[in-house]
Order: C-alpha cells, then structure tokens, then sequence
C-alpha cells in the first residue's frame, strides 16, 4: 500500500507541475479562447493531482498540501518533460501533445488497476485527457498547416520537447514491483502506441518526426531540471511563510 | 418616423430591442462603449488575480482561483459578442484597448499585493460589480441582458469565495488577519469608487436611465452597496477603513467618508500604478500570439479551399 | 542617526534590485559584450548596495544579509522603475538611461553630503555610475540611429518605462528631514538637470520624448509592484532555507 | 618547401608560432577546432553557473560568482579572437555552436541541482580546466598560449572561490554539508573525464602532442589532478566518491574507479541532461539579440558614411 500510495503522488507530480506551467498562460495566450482553454487543462490537470496526491499521502499521513508545498526539490517525482518552462504557445503546443497522449494511454490502462482509488481517478480524469489530446491535436494541425512561420516555429518546438518526452516511458523499480500486481502500469509498455499515435498526428500535420536526441532525464529519482528549483520556489512561497496555517 | 416610433414604444412599455431592430444611433454607440468597456474590464480583470494563481497558498485555493479567472475570460468573450451584435468587431474593440483608447474599470489599475487582496476583490469587487450588473440584467438591449444574466450568477459565486478567502484569512493567525484587514482596507475606497461619480457629476447617467440601460443612479448603487458590506464586514470580523461611516435615519442614506475623486480621475486618465503594466501585458500577449492566430487564419482559409474543391468536384 | 541609516537603505534597496534584474543577463545578452558590460553594471550596483546596506544596517543592528535576504516586501523601500522585469534589451536601456542619470546626479550631490560613510560611498559609486551613464547613452545612439525595428523598439520602450521615472523625484518626509541637516538630497531637486540631460540623450539618439503618463508609485512607502513578491522568492529562496547558516 | 622547413624547424626549437606564419593546414584546422570548442566551452559554461546569481545566499557570494561568469565571457572572447587570428571567424564559430555542429565540454551539460554544485564547478571543474590550460599556456601557437596564460590567473582565483564555497559548507550544518558532499559526489566522475578518454582510446592526441599544442596526454593529466584533488579533498573534511580510489606504489598511479565512458560518449553525442537546454538558451539570446546587433551594425555604417562624407567635404 505504501508502494501504491507512492506510485499516486508520481502521477501526481506530473500534473502537478504541468498545471503550474500551464496555469501561467492565463491572461497571456495568443487568443481569449485559448486563455480559457489551457486554462482548462491546466485546472483539469491539477484535479487529477488533487486526487492521486490526497490519496497518495494517506498512507504517509501527509495532505495534498503538505505533499505540494513542503516537499523539498528532491523530494518531487516529476519528469523533466513537465517542469520546463514552455512559455511559448508552439513549445507549449508540442509538449501538450506528447504529454496528453501518453496520458490518455496511461490512464485507459488504468482503468484496469487492482488499486480501485486508482482506477477511479484514471476514469474521471480519463475523459477530461481525451479533450487535452484533441486540444493539442487540432493546435497542431492548425500550426503545421498554417503559414511558413508557424511550420517553422512547430518543428522547431518538436524538436525543443522531444529530448523530455522519453522519460515517461522508463521504467522504474517501482513500476516493475507494481505492474507485477497489477496496480501500475509499465511505462515501456505504453511506449508503441504513443508513437504511433504521435507519430500519425505529426504526419497528419505535414511535419517530420523530431530528430533531436534524448536527454538523460531522472526525474523519478528526483534529479530534475534546473526549472524545477524556481516553480517550486514561487508556487511553495506563501505557503511556506505561513507554517501551520489555514487558507 | 417608423423605426423610431417602434423603439420608442418599445422603451417605453419596458420591452427589449434584439440587434435586428431599429435603434437611435447614439443608443448603439452609447451601448457599444458601454459593453466594450465592459468586455475590457473582463479581460483586464483577469490580471490582478492571475498574479496570484501560481502562488495560491493552497491547491484548492489555486483550483477555485483559477477557474475564476477563466470565468472571466468567458464574461469577456460573452460581452464582445454582445458588443459584435451592434456592429462593432472583436479587433476593432481590441485593438482600441491594446492603444489605450478604451477605457475599463479602474480598480483593476490597483496591484494585487498580497494573497487577500484575490479575497478583497472577490468580495468588495466583485460585490460591486453585481450591485452595478444585476439591475442591467434587465437592459432595454436584449443581449447585453442575456450575457448579464449569466454573468451575473457566476459573480455571485465569485464574491462568495472571495468573502471566504477573507473569512479564513480573519479567523487565522494575526498575521493573516493583518493581511486580510490591509486588503480591505486598500480596496474599500476604490471599489466605492466603481460605481461612478456622484449623481450631480455624471451627466451621462440620465440618458441611459431613459433609455432603460442603466435602471438606478450612481449614487443609488452605492448606498446599496455599502449598506450589504456594512453588515457583511461584522461577518468577517474585520473593520471598514471609514470612521465617518454612519446610517443617517432622517435621510435614509448611508454617509460614508469623502472619496478622492481626483485620483480616480488620474487613475482612469492612466495614471494608476498598473495601467501601463497592464495594457503592456496585453500587447504583448497580442503581439507574442500575432502567429498562431495568422496561422489559425490561414489553416481555416485552406480547409475552405479543400471544401470547396471537393464540393466542385462532387458537383 | 537612524535616519542616516534609513536613507543608506534606501539608497541600496533601489541598486540591490536593479542589480538582481541586471543578473539575469548574464548569459542572455545580445552580444557576448554586453553580457560583460550588463554584468558589471549589475556588479557595480551590487556592490554599492552592499557598501550602503552594510552602513545603513549599522544602527539597527543588521548585516547587509539580514537586510537583503530577512526583510519581508513591504519593508524594501525600492521604487518601481527598478522592479519591472525588463526582460527586453530595449527596457533594459531605457531604464539604464533613466536610472543611471539620476544615479549621477544624485551621488555627484552626495559627494557634499555632511555624513563622511554616505559621501565616501557616493564618491567611490560615482566613478562607476559615469561608466553606466556612457553605456545607456552609446546604446541609446545605436538603437535610436540603428534600423527600423530599433527605432520602434527603443521608443516603445522609452515608453514603458517613462511612467515609473518620476518617482525617482519625489521627495519623502525622510529626504526632507535628512535634506535640512545636508546628509541628503531632495529628489525633487535633482528632477531640473535629470529632464535636460535626458532629454539630450533622447533626441540626440533621434527619438521622441516619451508620452507615457507618470503611475502612481509608492515604493518608498514599501507599496511595490506585482513584480517585487516574485524577485524576492526568487532572491530570498535559499538564504531562507538555512536560517542562521553561513555561507 | 620553405614554409614548412621553417615551421618544423620552428616546433623543434619548442618556438612559437604567429598568426603571420606559414603553418599546416591540418595543424591551422586542429588549432581552429580546439581553440573555438575552447571557446564554446567558456560561453556555454557561464549557464550551470548563472543558474544561481538570482539565488546566490549571500550578497557576497552573489557578486563573487556574477564575477566569476563574466570572466568566462570573457575568456571566451580571448579565445574566439585567438581563432580568429587562425582565420575563422565569430559569427561562423558561434553560428556552428547554435546549430549543434561544435562541441564543447561535456561538464556543463550536467545541471547545477544546488548552491553547493556552485562550489564543486570551481574547486573540480576549474581544477580540470587548470590541469589542462597550465600546459597549454606553452602550446605552439603563440595567440593560444597568450590568451591562456591570462584565462589560467583568473581560474585559478575561479578555483580557490569554488574551494572556499565548499569549505564553508562542509563547516556549516549538517545539511550544507550534506549539500556539499552531494555535489562532490556529481561532478567527481564529470570532472575525471574532462581530460578525455584514455590514452589508449585517443587517437588525436599524438598528432597534438607533435605540434606543441598538448604538452601531456589525458591520462598524465587526469593522474596530476587526481593526485591534487586527494589532497584538497581532505581540507574540506569530504569524501571523493570513489572507494577504489588509492596510490599504487610500484606503478606510480592514481587508481580510480572505472568511469562511465558511454555516458561520456552519450553526453558529448548530445544526450546529456542539458545539452538540449543549454543550445536552446544560446540560440534563444542569439535570436532575441539579432535586432540589437543588426542596428550597432546598421548604426556603425551610417557613421562610417558620415565620416566619409565629413572627410570627403574637407577634402
């Protein structure tokens, strides 16, 4: 159960911090729509968080909130895919497609677990993930389809996210421990699909495939970016000056 | 002659104009500037509290301030649609905010400068901002009513969770109350402010009035408004900044201390410690974003064109 | 002799920041030149705000550390031209051109100042400060006499950055205590010269006075802008993990 | 022929070569690419390091290390304009490092996780840097020397700071220390391979060591830094993360733990935590700079003309 409980608060490590990156377009996307809509996923985003971290903590007696705001850096489980910056709608755009997609395969698998808060969570947040998949997808139709500046500036976001995206599909020996239950899912296992499927929505957008090489990225062991250090120190600073207290 | 009689009787049995009807032109372009400003306020609005989303000190606070603002993106979008059904363009109406020669409400030229003024906003505000919307859910003009009515019951849920970040923050620590007490007391005045000018220096107001946009006074607002904050504030434990603050029983008014009307003035000129901050974000969100909405275009215009092929082909 | 102190604060509190947003170029500049000569301004200005927060501390009992790393921010008394990011070349200059002027102005004055440790920093400042005066100006040459874009650029940036200059002459109850006794300088005072040399500069460099109205700023009063909360996470982040350590 | 004569002649003196003598296109094109990687190196090594100007913990720190990056600016332009005398030029070089095309030292394509790797970069990655450069303060090619002799004063300085950092932590609390033997643990094995791979395994460097540019081979190098850092390490009451480490007195070597040269290769092939972060980071401040450099080029030509016409009505 420990091992469970650890296992929800890396899926909600992910979230977490995405829904911070995505939280900082609202009142700064290209478009009112768009302030709305990434404003969506990023709160859809941080419910699933929400969820996977209160459960998560139970077993630690820890809240959501202990978990999100006085953790230190190492602490965290996130990938390095989510923590860097993105603020630009193409980079912004790629990462939403290589993150909503594994997502969307993740939690259909999930579906399935023998942990049964986990299964919950990952058909809740399931439906909410094939919206984010869509969202990105159009984007990146529209972008590769658009004019010779966005091909430009879409491929070249591929290429800025895709050192990151190979992250999600390693495994951990908390994976393997888990699959064997059948409480998580192996990343690797997941890790064909996406590509199909990543691979059609970017042929589909008259781009190429990526070409940049991958980073070596150990977010789960909690070595991460240096992005990492400043989300948290902005997003834990009220917090954190305020010990013990009540919001 | 026809139309204008239509209207004018329409006024004046209190009914409603949809955009297909004849009206007076300074009736649309009273209402266009209105609804605009009204739009740009949305969207400006978002920032003051967005300042605040990645630091929420609480994820459920951070979740429900989020989903405000978004709200108000949405209110934002209603309004310019409501705008567009009077001829105006969302680029056009844009644009003029990006240059600064449309105006919005003032208060949100103040910063947010601690996590209770998202309280402060939510609950003086916002609560200002309903006490002003909710009789314009009866506008002679039909949509700008509709888009109020919506609008407004999501305000009303906003100032709710405002009075409740502050409620919180008031039965804290000390140093929370502190906080919560210094947002009011930063944000009392210039939401009183909202409301407008006194009756006597609003000659604006008296049209609108007659043309049933505007159902009640300036001043009429504000005596409502305060006279629901005064007994809102015991709620909270927390004092209004206004010690000549008093219900005159003969007049029936609330008196309430002199409010400086020379910086809100300044204020609404550009002179408020944000309008260049905020108009600046603006611009350059527009500018930053000035690709993927000419891609968006150009994307749209060639699917037009496949349509268009394949129904020639087909024909 | 606490006014003394209060004024060398805020001497420092406005160098400290502009300094910290000065740091953030280095490795981000135009030229590999300028990620030189920004850093050493932003060294410079560092180096002043140490000299003066060191003095100014003194009388309360306060290291330059305590000040800069424990002080909460409605305590920095920084004005608001200093705290807007200015993460644009263009902003940078122009603040360089406003800021750096006063600077000048205001440590040429301090020179006769009755307290020794005051006018002994302002002279040893002031040396540097011609320096920076220099460099705002060339640019303000090359961006103002340069293509298209960077006449359009520099002058919006004239204008972002006008409507928080005029701060930097108000004068405060403090100033006009520490002005009767010759420690201090009115602000207001420096305002005449500041406009012509200004001015100069401007329409040497074939550019437009800025239209931009004056904000209403009251960071000597510790009101700050949106942007000082997030400087001071950021700045304070560590130092605030390890009360009490040394470093 | 007699270029070639005098500059055999020249290295078999152990003389120096000036930028105005014949010399091998193969030794003008190895100088070319060491010298600019060189460059690169300082360039992209301000990053891991500006990491924590903003965060430094101290006022004195922070404007210790904002020194400390510059100097890398710094030596960078020596070192491009040392390159430059061999007929490359800056825009070329810098344009092959933004298109991944050049290398440059793998170290800094591990990120700095805390304050304390801050230290561990001065004392082991200025340590291996001095190791390095002291040689090559006598390489044959008279501009590269130079511009060596300068950057080694100012490592060394790099280094004792980086020393005095970890010193410091190591005496501070139990968490400063642990911090510090953290960062010790991942740059030790970085640091050893900055000398390259084995001699065996280095196929370059005789060629190098010909022409009087390298002075001792990788691991002779990596051996005298071993044997320093053994000592130092002491003073600071750390551990090297190495439990194989130890001197053999018959062969007269530092035997140190197998180190990772996959990881090496993997790093140097762009799969290192950083590499894609850090051309990002350059490219991004080359093309967000492109304006500015376009008008100080544009605004130089039109001086230049004024001048002309200025000379030319004189005349």
């Amino acid at each position: 159960a420990a091992d469970n409980g650890e296992y929800a608060i890396w899926l909600g490590d992910d979230s977490l911090i995405l829904a911070q990156r995505l939280a900082w377009w609202i009142s700064r996307a290209p478009e009112m729509e768009e302030d709305i809509a990434l404003g969506n996923i990023g709160l859809d985003l941080l419910g699933h968080a929400r969820s996977f971290m209160t459960y998560g903590g139970k077993s630690i007696g820890k809240t959501e909130d202990d978990l999100a705001y006085w953790r230190e850096e190492d602490e965290f489980r996130s990938v390095h895919l989510v923590e860097v910056p993105g603020q630009d709608f193409g980079l912004t755009i790629a990462r939403q497609l290589f993150f909503s997609v594994y997502l969307e395969l993740l939690y259909t698998r999930l579906l399935n677990s023998t942990d049964a808060t986990i299964a919950a969570i990952s058909a809740k947040a399931l439906k909410e993930v094939e919206y984010h998949v869509d969202h990105a997808t159009q984007w990146m139709l529209r972008l590769g389809g658009g004019t010779e500046e966005s091909v430009r500036r879409i491929q070249h976001s591929l290429e800025v996210m895709w050192p990151y995206a190979h992250e999600l599909f390693v495994d951990e020996p908390l994976h393997e421990r888990l699959a064997a239950t059948g409480v998580a899912v192996l990343p690797s296992s997941l890790k064909e699909d996406w590509d199909q499927r990543v691979t059609a929505v970017i042929e589909e957008s008259g781009l190429g495939m990526p070409v940049a090489k991958d980073a070596l990225c150990r977010g789960r062991v909690g070595e991460h970016t240096e992005h990492l250090g400043y989300l948290l120190a902005e997003m834990q600073v009220l917090a954190r000056k305020f010990p013990g207290a009540t919001w | 002659d026809e139309g204008r009689a239509a209207f004018d009787a329409l006024i004046a049995a209190d009914g409603r104009i949809e955009p297909r009807d004849w009206m007076p032109e300074d009736y649309r372009k009273t209402l266009i500037r209105q609804v605009s400003q009204h739009a740009h306020s949305e969207i400006i609005g978002m920032q003051p509290e967005a300042n605040w989303i990645t630091r929420a000190p609480s994820l459920k606070r951070k979740a429900i301030l989020m989903a405000k603002v978004q709200d108000e993106a949405g209110h934002g979008l209603y309004l310019y649609s409501a705008a567009e059904t009077l001829g105006a363009t969302r680029d056009e109406m844009v644009e003029a905010l990006i240059e600064g020669k449309a105006k919005y409400s003032s208060i949100f030229n103040y910063p947010t400068r601690s996590w209770a003024d998202v309280g402060a906003i939510g609950w003086l505000v916002d609560g200002a901002a309903i006490a002003n919307q909710v009789p314009l859910c009866r506008a002679s003009y039909a949509p700008y009513g509709r888009a109020m009515v919506r609008i407004c019951k999501e305000e009303s849920f906003h100032q709710r969770q405002g009075f409740e970040i502050l409620l919180t923050l008031a039965n804290g620590t000390p140093e929370q109350k502190a906080m919560a007490q210094d947002a009011v007391n930063r944000f009392y005045a210039p939401a009183l402010m909202m409301f407008g000018p006194p009756d006597d220096a609003s000659p604006n107001s008296k049209q609108s009035m007659a043309w049933h946009i505007k159902r009640f006074s300036n001043d009429d607002l504000r005596q409502r408004f305060v006279g629901m904050i005064v007994e809102q504030v015991k709620v909270l434990g927390l004092t209004l900044p206004d010690p000549e603050l008093r219900y005159d029983e003969e007049t029936k008014q609330w008196i309430h201390k002199e409010l400086d009307w020379v910086e809100f003035m300044d204020v609404i000129k550009g002179k408020g410690p944000c309008n260049a901050q905020r108009l600046e974000r603006r611009r350059v969100a527009h500018e930053d974003g000035a690709w993927v909405r000419e891609a968006a275009a150009e994307y749209a215009r060639k699917q037009q064109l496949k349509l268009a092929e394949a129904s020639g082909k087909a024909a």
